[in-house]
């Protein structure tokens, strides 16, 4: 995935990236190994709202070698308070463009690819198949069940993080032998009138940004091999005293119709013949969008 | 060591993800439920006058709704247990790993009750 | 400091800001006050290194008035790995330049003053007296001492951040009537050869930026009313279970040289006359630059 | 309730910040210590053979350098205190809210020394 401008037999990485990604190849238990680990890699991030204008830069700029920005939304004025990729000039232009554009500028190295088309039950596994690592940074119940189905199938740790108000989550599904997936923690999906958006409920924007900074960690964590593979939530809240905590989560549920491995084989979940929008208990505008 | 069974355990019952608003407002609270309550969780009565058992969190839910919860009682309890996109933690632990809501309290658990978020 | 666009007297924020950062507006105990209280507001942010790039987008996003950007280094390609203000283009230009074009592009609106020289004994009261509140982004020993005792002189809180390898610290200092300056948490500098920077030891970019997104999460809650002012300190580690931790510090020393109540007025620390390098243990090249 | 002193007590140690690479690179330990140790912290004699104290933070930090650290002792330890730059923290609380070298330990205490970044 590298670019290849001289690269020899003799190095992995080409030289100038030797001194580019020098201040974390010096570190412990990530070296040249993981260097090399990100330039080949591909990650996906699925939305480049508050979440995703965090991490993204981050994953380009520590030489992530591919990344797909996933999102058919265009950039609004009321995304400028928090989604720091964007400006006032690509206002009314697509997120994945606006996204892509701030990430060249970066790393001009990087392959972007930029898709603003929905991800659908129908298109998910073909879309994200060609990843390695899944980031959700959405802003909807649907598509966090969609992308949990989508990831277990297709068999890639899905880095998950959340945020509304002053509160973030942040956990990683589907990763190792026996990490849960989402549906394994949360089976049933909240009733609709229960659940706000960041348009609705509001947020503050560097706490949606340090999620998408963590959200980074953990995938570099991944990607290099330095992560423990516990299943853990880590939760936020900007106004708490401590605000940060962390919780020891279950590990994968047998029964588990996405990733369970004792469940009759057509009680499979069938991501092909699920509509997430019916299952989530019926759509309301501000998912749709 | 046979040590007599105290009448009441005291617990921290934190609140987060937008949960605080139906309690006061308020992330962190300290309760005394009695250690032995009603079989069928009914929280009005005290002492019981039926058969007990020893407090546990289905009791404790149902003892949140009665007497700490605010407002709209829906959006934290439903049909015994709290509602779909709670998650609740028994001493920094997910409760499935702990026997949901059949796990006996202890004098000072800290239980939490999480709404999960979904805004990005 | 506002821009007057639109500013009619019966609002006290332009209308069109109401659309714009509706989504911070909204949070309980934040509201119009708090929106008013950042456009109000001035932030000196020194350092835009790691810690700088990730706390300004978000102080600029969020509708600050007027933010002060301090750093007298240049661009390096070595930084691209964790300064997402930066890009390729502007390797070569001075960092406060740079981060003042990026900033430029979010927000239009806000006043940014870029300054390149040094931050001096000499010239760091006058610098720093304009403004509310003191964001620590540094990276040596020397400097950060001698923003908390411009912090001090000043009556400015300082929100201090500071990230090496897989780990991370913030703390607020000189906060309310109690909140302990640096020097009464550390009174004694550590040698020299104890302290090592990001160049020499690496660092994770999203640790650091996890670090700067927390400042400007603090300076946003202190801006707005919104802090407890407890002093505590915020440890993370990205390779612990758990990775926070929070610390409960001590109040104001009454024997601190620079905010004690219970000392001799020739004890006091004169800022003027105090050698940072020297106090600190001498220069090392790494410190200097 | 009068009760006998436990010959030792158990204690959970953290190094952070870079300290742990002084001490294996591990930044979580258990260690178990006498209660009663020699006034004059030396750690090399069991039983202590003169006049003792109950086992406090001063014994500890000898007790760490000389037990635990596995090199560069002057990183951690300087004047019979932790050197410059490194943060005590007693139960997650600044140890100088504790009394410092002082604070007599109690079994089950999580002591935790950090070293202070300064990198940006
Ligand atoms: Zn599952
Ligand atoms: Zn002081």
């Amino acid at each position: 995935m590298a670019v290849e401008t001289n690269t020899t037999r003799s190095t992995p990485i080409p030289i100038e990236d030797y001194k580019r990604y020098g201040r974390q190849m010096i570190l412990d238990g990530f070296g040249l190994q993981g260097q090399v680990s990100l330039a080949k890699a591909s990650v996906a991030v699925v939305g480049a709202g508050g979440l995703g204008c965090a991490s993204l830069p981050y994953l380009a700029s520590a030489g992530v070698g591919r990344i797909g920005i996933f999102d058919h939304d265009i950039v609004e004025i009321t995304n400028l308070q928090r989604q720091i990729l964007h400006n006032e000039e690509t206002v009314g232009t697509p997120k994945a463009q606006s996204a892509k554009k701030a990430l060249q500028r970066i790393n001009s190295k990087t392959q972007i690819d930029a898709i603003d088309t929905a991800i659908t039950s129908q298109n998910a596994l073909s879309l994200l198949k060609n990843y390695d690592i899944i980031l959700d940074c959405t802003d909807n119940v649907p598509t966090r069940y969609l992308l949990s189905d989508a990831a277990v199938v297709l068999n890639k740790p899905l880095v998950s993080g959340a945020a509304q108000k002053f509160d973030g989550q942040l956990s990683v599904y589907n990763l190792g032998q026996n990490g849960p997936c989402y549906r394994c923690i949360f089976p049933i999906p909240p009733r609709p009138a229960n659940v706000g958006s960041c348009e609705e409920l509001g947020v503050l924007g560097p706490v949606v940004g340090t999620i998408g900074n963590l959200q980074a960690v953990e995938t570099i964590k991944i990607l290099s091999g330095l992560h423990d593979q516990k299943p853990t939530m880590l939760i936020y809240n900007a106004l708490a005293c401590p605000p940060f905590r962390s919780i020891k989560l279950r590990s994968r549920r047998e029964a588990c119709p996405a990733c369970g491995t004792n469940i009759d084989p057509d009680k499979r979940l069938d991501i092909n013949n699920t509509d997430y929008v019916q299952f989530c208990g019926g759509s309301t505008p501000d998912w749709e969008k | 060591m046979a040590s007599q069974t105290p009448p009441n355990i005291s617990l921290k019952i934190e609140f987060s993800g937008g949960l605080e608003l139906l309690f006061s407002n308020q992330r962190s609270h300290k309760i005394s439920i009695p250690s032995e309550v009603p079989k069928d969780n009914n929280t009005r009565l005290s002492p019981p006058d039926g058969s007990t058992k020893p407090a546990d969190i289905s009791y404790l839910v149902y003892y949140l709704r009665d007497h700490l919860l605010q407002e709209r009682g829906e959006l934290f309890e439903e049909d015994g247990t709290v509602r779909p996109g709670i998650l609740v933690l028994v001493n920094d632990t997910d409760w499935e790993l702990e026997g949901e809501g059949d796990y006996v309290l202890k004098d000072g658990d800290e239980i939490v009750f999480i709404s999960t978020l979904h805004g990005g």
